[in-house]
């Protein structure tokens, strides 16, 4: 090897990489341990994970490429990044399914081992890219990594099938290299991992070192990208999932509230892992039960929820459809219940990876009869943690179900997360009825309180017997009753009580200019595309705000104010409209909307692009 | 609460009673009121759960806590709230609409985990509450609203369905029989497990007489036998017949002529290809068992979650909030 | 008995008559009854049956009460009438539950001998009201209808409590008197129906004689009312409920369209009787499936769909919530399906026996994904026919699922309906895909037509061999695809079809003013109520309009024009402002709403007075 | 409509398939493409309809009519197409998520209506598609990713909950046994009415070797023991060991020192409590059986539906569309 000449660094604030490869490749591991290399040197984090949807597709194919997204920088960043600054291409499937998104003139670090005659035709590649001028636009590195992996590692005495295995590590330690990134982070977490198996440590421990040595020897990059600090608030921080944190906001409500937490769920993407993590809190009094469907699982948590526990249960959009006649049960018997729908691309299977925003309608408006209930929708990974918090509030204190929003998206990828200070999270003040609530006779259990909320009286309360269900009930007693003027009266009580729920929730502020020219509203994972392209403009000097609606049923009280103060608005969604429709015919807006249907985010382009042409008049 | 012995009474609610006159569900609910004072139930501790149907009203009229749920989903609703508070006493009331047609998976699955509380299914081998269409348990050739030339399906034999579904414990009963029923009951109420009773109820309206082979006293001795554990299958007016098992076929032998009662064959409760064998006892071929088909005990699903629990607290200690948040890699910003 | 002395008789333009009795009274068949004779006389005749939920609740309680309303009429009529002009009040439960309704100065028969201490302490009155002033403003003739019956039927020897059963006879007897109606229908009825049975049929006739002739005899009654024919369309007439109409009208969809019909159901109320009806229909190569619950039915209607069958099926509120799922299989894959939502009062159990129209957002917009489909509502019983047909044909011609929507009200009360000219019903002409419709290799099963429409290409057809299912499908070929274009290309072409469909429904006409100050919009059941208070107003000179729309989806195309010609819009509906948000939504039209949601229909007073109030410019 | 004879090829479609390598659902459908080609089967009068889940994307690689369709309903789809289509031959596939958990109840009343349709449950006692939960089948303690500390419930046996459904067809084999496999697809095939097939299958991804007993070359011969109507239960590699029945208990017995091949049980397909006895062979007390448990012909469904429609012609004539809507009383206004 030549001797290390030290290269220019030059200085960005944001970079976004994407490690490509085939399922087997270890793609999500470079892209987690890249991740958490650059938390903890302190840069702002958002990463986008891409698994194929089939467990394992056969290798090579276009179907088997898994992908790893991170975006990093010494800003504020909300979002994975519209584009790739650097792509790492282990095999031709993942050019080929990569290449698009790869700006002009980005980094291309291509594993030349795998560019055989049979991995091109897998990959449905009609000729060799490498060849011709398919990638004229790109600065291209060919670098032999399995050769290069193999070589390293031989110390070891591994077989060749373990030995190429630790490619990605190879190709990690380059790119740390690239981006000037230390090794140490990556280091540790090997030795701790493969601990019982040193010769796997030290494996891959060779791979990564050779891989950084050969950025920094090898002829080939002319260049290193530094990307400083970030300046985030002060505090304790770790990586986390939607799904991580909705587990955990679940767990922490529980214990705000003090009861069990009861969780019935069905397995299905994107929702399982949120069973996953929950079946491992046991020793937090977590009790997870894997029902027959997603009926059964939700029946089993308005059991729960009868009895006194915090129930709450999981779904996607075809397990929620299901759901709905029950969800009907729990908002006639007015017992609190949390239904999450980690929403993924429909109608029906659709693609059970991809995210989308398209079950608003369904959880607000999906079931018979006049049947409203709140739902509040997290805007980011860590926000999971807190919006299960807030639900689970609601739900108790309101008596209701409440349906939690995530997606896709949300649900896998990652940022870094300030960790809450436990003893400053606000306790869930419960009070069971112990006591007869009627001088002139039976306990009425449908007796409302300043909230317009009914009493959770648990079984196994001496005096408080009586009996629920889902057939028209009387006002106080709780009797089945076919008195219409009551029967519309109970439909009033129940709406007013959902709408009651605004005065816990407070207005909410509106970022960048509180009025002008334009108000863009977001809701869920839309949140950071729609923040980054806003804050964008405002720093450009434009006149926009941005609404994001944490809380889609009830709306805040003050939204016709913050609606008033925009000439037009802006609704961005990852479905055809839903918001938008609601908004519109509510308050009567000629609200304007951006769609986007394709299984992916927003990028911070489409969204810019949008409000450019609301401002200047042309959309 | 009180100190005084509660009597029946004290577990009738305040609601008028809907069913229509003559219903075979009020001979079953006044057993169950007479049953929970003979066992002195708590009433605070006790809570009936139902899907939907006429049966299905049964917990409006038990003054205990009750759940009237949706159509075929009571199992689910009884198991949350078991595992949830596994010291109530939870009773699932269910139809053989209710629990064998939109309820039938729920039922399987529920039987299998063996969460400990009693089902009882009111088999009236019709829709009652929908007026009259044929259920999974009527005969095949039912007329009714929904098959005017006669029903086509096979009917399920509930029984054999909950074997099937590993319940540990599987019974029979009739409505009208209280005394038998009565016993049943307090099986049921023993039982640490899903107890499974399959009640045989009349519906007066839509399908009246559907039990008359089994309930009419002219006839019934003939085509009921009484099973209990231990004893051998007789039975009969004179109780002079028997059933004899030739191999895996059973057969009707009358006593006397050499034929004794070491002959017959004898029930079993822990036998589980016995009870299957005795549930395709049918009418009019046979008498048909009334009685413990099976019980074998086995552990609870709501215990074994609360073991788990246990365990995991053992092994890791009682979980720690800030621990959880923290786990992971963490970074400290300045 | 002393001889009959002519009474004068008063001519008056409809009454609204009112059968009330305990369940066991036979009130269903005399109200039955009075509507053949009266519809066969020549008047405009419409009626609201009202049964209990319970079905055998205990006899002379309140649970326990039928009643049937008849409104009959010369002029042209769409409700069964706001209130009633003659209360037959059988015993004390039914006194007590229908006196609300009758109007000051209303008749009130009332059959004295079940006024037992016993049968007052049942119906829940805390005094007898045939004493004090509780009666003292309507017209009280206190009959002994159940001695009267049981002396009139003595020569047939019949036991005392089959006697007292025709007590329902007499009281009809006496109600034909007093509104001057002949006998002979109900006559020949009775022969008929009691054929077998002729002590019966005699007790039945001498019931029913001896209640007229105590009409024409008694001192009691000093009037005797004419309403006098109604001039009805030229045609063959017949009473028909919805139910009745819907069933008849799949089957006649089925004929047209040379299919045979499958009938997937679960059993439901208010939806059952339609699976009933339908599986006495074998010899029309009917296929009725009672399936274990509605998953199975509609699960088993898609696959009968599949294979060529025109399927369909139907339930109420909470079984729609069920199928939801499998609904957005029949949306993606694409294949025609009816859908049936007999809407009942929910939400959850609700109120199953009563009518809401709770239902329009789930069916739009209740399931996962975008997923969307056709939705038309029936608007009277007889109207249930031609619906079920225009579904049928837009479900085929377009391959989509489609929304029929009906009510508990609808679906069992009666009209008189004119019977259409079998021989002159369109056609629905549906051409399966027999060849390969791609010269380059295999079928193209999502290959589109002019309509948006792909093959109908059924299981059997040599070289057709494709596959189908709820993953996202790529366009022309419906191979599985993941790719994000195609993805919301499919969701577009998808809306589009659906879209188009407005080009099979035409433009809605406006009745009344074209243009003026107010629009008042209904949808489904409640146009009676709309039509009659609308038709009032214009007649008065008001400056009113009335929109009925049939197609909830899509809305019609010259909505927007409709819209603009009135100053201000009014939208009525039996829920709280379902369709109202989402016009005003769509057209950002702050149109106002009037609400019912106690599981009964608007009165035309209610509309009269919103309409009133708004023209007045106080609403 | 090709005159030449079919071959395996023709049955494959043009997909890429999408099984993890390894998986055993690779071996099935080998098998069926044989199979369809031996029985020269027609591909466009061939339908193949599946739930979710990897087995269900089975309809994917068969080049016939195929309908993929939700979570456990593939049933009741099936159930529809036969009804519509009686002439078209319909199968289903499904997995032991799909069939036995969401989808029990749809698989338990196709079976008791006896709808004349092929049902092959691939079992590999794991759900695979959502990456290795436990399934109904899957054994007691069994740690995944959803029961960290192992599963708590009783599996279901299928094949018990196929009886338990009066299904009139039964049987079971294993995914790499490509000759028994066939031979059982065959009898499925040539089967009037619901024949129910359970599949042992290799999720090698999530469950690898759950099967390894009854695969294993090794020892398989000791694990399984092959039924077949009128032959005695014998197994073992050196073919000397049989079931002995004593009484309803049954026991192995090695051949040889006065035990005969005529002290052994005899299968007899058309015996329900044979069947469910066998059905309660689990290992490793007892060799597995695999092989038709039972089968006995009973109407089908959809004929008889058909055959209520030609008496309902038969007997009202051709269904008159304006005799039906000028049906009740009419009057005429001029
Ligand atoms: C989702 C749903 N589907 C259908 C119904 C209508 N329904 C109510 S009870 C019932 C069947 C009742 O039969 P069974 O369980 O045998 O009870 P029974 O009335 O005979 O006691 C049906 C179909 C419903 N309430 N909900
Ligand atoms: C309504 C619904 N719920 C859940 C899922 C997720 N899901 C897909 S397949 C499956 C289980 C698969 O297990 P199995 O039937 O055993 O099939 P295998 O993958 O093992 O072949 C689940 C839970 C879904 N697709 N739809
Ligand atoms: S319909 Fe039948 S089951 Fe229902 S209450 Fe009446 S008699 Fe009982
Ligand atoms: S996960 Fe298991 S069952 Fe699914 S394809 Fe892979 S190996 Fe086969
Ligand atoms: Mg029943
Ligand atoms: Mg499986």
């Amino acid at each position: 090897m030549p001797a290390a000449t030290p290269k220019p660094t030059e200085s960005v604030t944001s970079a976004t990489v994407r490690f490509a490869g085939d399922s087997g490749d270890g793609m999500q591991l470079a892209g987690t341990q890249f991740t958490h290399t650059s938390a903890i040197f302190g840069n702002d984090v958002s990463t986008l994970p891409d698994f194929p949807a089939e467990i394992r597709a056969p290798a090579g194919t276009l179907a088997g490429v898994s992908g790893f997204q991170i975006n990093f920088s010494s800003r504020d960043i909300h979002t994975p990044g519209d584009r790739v600054d650097a792509l790492i291409a282990m095999n031709p499937a993942a050019l080929k399914s990569n290449l698009a998104d790869l700006v002009e003139g980005g980094i291309l670090i291509i594993n030349v081992d795998e560019f055989t005659e049979a991995n091109l035709k897998r990959a449905k590649w009609d000729h060799n890219p490498l060849e011709g001028d398919t990638l004229h636009a790109y600065r291209v590195y060919e670098v032999p990594i399995t050769r290069h992996t193999m070589e390293a590692v031989k110390p070891t005495g591994l077989g060749a099938k373990e030995a190429s295995r630790c490619k990605n590590f190879y190709a990690l330690g380059m790119v740390f290299w690239l981006y000037d990134r230390p090794l140490d982070t990556t280091l540790g977490w090997i030795d701790k991992k493969f601990s019982r198996r040193e010769e796997i440590a030290e494996a891959n421990t060779l791979a990564l070192r050779a891989g950084y040595s050969f950025g920094d020897t090898a002829e080939m990059f002319s260049v290193q990208y530094a990307v400083t600090r970030a300046t985030l608030p002060a505090g304790t921080y770790r990586n986390v999932t939607g799904n991580q944190a909705l587990a955990m906001g679940l767990v922490a409500a529980a214990r705000l509230s003090d009861r069990p937490l009861f969780y019935g769920s069905y397995p299905i993407t994107p929702a399982s892992d949120i069973l996953h993590e929950l079946s491992s809190y046991k020793h937090f009094d977590v009790r997870t039960f894997q029902a027959e469907d997603e009926i059964a699982a939700v029946c089993s948590a308005i059991g729960a929820g009868f009895g006194g526990a915090l129930a709450a249960t999981g779904s996607s959009g075809p397990g929620i459809a299901l759901k709905q006649e029950a969800i009907g049960l729990g908002v006639m018997t007015e017992l609190p219940l949390l239904i999450i729908d980690v929403q993924r691309a429909g109608p029906s299977t659709g693609m059970p990876t991809k995210p989308e925003q398209t079950d608003l309608w369904q959880v607000l408006l999906g079931r018979n009869g006049e049947c409203p209930l709140p739902v509040v929708a997290a805007q980011s990974p860590g926000d999971c943690f807190r919006t299960a918090i807030e639900a689970a509030r609601v739900a108790m204190q309101y008596m209701t179900p409440v349906v939690i929003l995530s997606d896709g998206f949300l649900a896998n990828s990652s940022e870094p997360w300030k960790i809450p200070d436990v003893d400053g999270l606000e306790k869930i003040e419960i009070r069971h009825a112990v006591e007869n609530n009627n001088p002139d006779g039976n306990f009425l259990p449908y007796l409302r309180n300043e909230r317009g909320s009914r009493p959770w009286a648990l079984p196994g309360t001496p005096g408080l017997e009586h009996r629920i269900g889902g057939l028209s009930k009387d006002d106080r007693t709780g009797n089945v009753s076919y008195d219409p003027l009551n029967h519309e009266k109970m439909i009033h009580l129940r709406a007013g009580k959902v709408a009651n729920v605004a005065d816990s929730v407070g207005p909410q502020p509106v970022f960048g200019e509180p009025h002008g020219k334009l108000l863009v509203i977001s809701w869920g994972g839309t949140y950071g595309p729609v923040r980054t392209a806003v804050a964008d403009a405002v720093d450009a000097g434009k006149s926009v705000g941005h609404l994001h609606l944490r809380w889609l049923n009830p709306l805040p009280s003050d939204l016709t104010e913050v609606l008033d103060s925009f000439e037009r608005v802006l609704i961005c969604e990852m479905n055809s409209g839903q918001l938008q429709l609601l908004i519109r015919g509510r308050y009567c807006l000629d609200a304007a909307g951006l769609h986007k249907v394709q299984g992916r985010p927003f990028t911070v382009a489409e969204v810019a692009e949008r409000m450019d042409a609301m401002l200047e008049g042309q959309a | 609460m009180t100190a005084v012995a509660p009597t029946a009474k004290d577990f009738k609610s305040d609601q008028e009673i809907r069913w229509c006159p003559g219903c075979g569900d009020y001979a079953i609910l006044k057993q169950m009121q007479k049953v929970m004072a003979d066992l002195k139930a708590e009433r605070h501790n006790t809570v009936f759960v139902s899907g939907i149907g006429c049966s299905s009203r049964f917990p409006y009229y038990m003054n205990t806590y009750g759940f009237h749920t949706i159509h075929g989903r009571g199992p689910a609703v009884a198991t949350g709230l078991k595992v949830a508070r596994p010291e109530l006493d939870v009773w699932l009331i269910t139809g053989d609409g209710d629990g064998l047609s939109i309820g039938a998976g729920h039922l399987v699955h529920t039987m299998r985990r063996n969460v400990d509380i009693n089902i009882l299914l009111f088999n009236n081998r019709i829709y009652g509450l929908t007026k009259g269409q044929y259920s999974p348990t009527s005969e095949v050739g039912k007329k009714t609203k929904s098959t005017p030339m006669g029903s086509l399906d096979t009917p399920i034999n509930p029984l054999q369905v909950a074997l099937a579904s590993e319940a540990a414990f599987v019974g029979r009963c009739i409505d009208v029989d209280g005394k038998h029923q009565q016993e049943m009951l307090k099986r049921a109420a023993a039982f640490r497990g899903t107890a499974f009773l399959e009640i045989y109820q009349d519906c007066n309206v839509y399908n009246h007489m559907a039990w008359e082979y089994a309930t009419d006293r002219k006839i019934k001795a003939e085509n009921i036998v009484v099973i209990e554990h231990g004893q051998p299958l007789i039975f009969g007016a004179e109780r002079n017949k028997g059933i004899h098992l030739d191999g895996l076929k059973p057969r009707i032998v009358e006593l006397g002529n050499g034929v004794g009662v070491d002959d017959l064959l004898v029930h079993d409760e822990t036998d589980a290809t016995l009870a299957y064998l005795l549930t395709q006892l049918r009418y009019p071929d046979f008498p048909e068992p009334v009685g413990v088909f099976h019980a074998v005990e086995r552990p609870c699903y709501e215990k074994a979650v609360a073991e788990q629990i246990a365990a995991a607290r053992e092994k890791k200690g009682e979980g720690d909030l800030k621990a959880l948040i923290h786990g992971g890699d963490t970074w400290i910003v300045e």
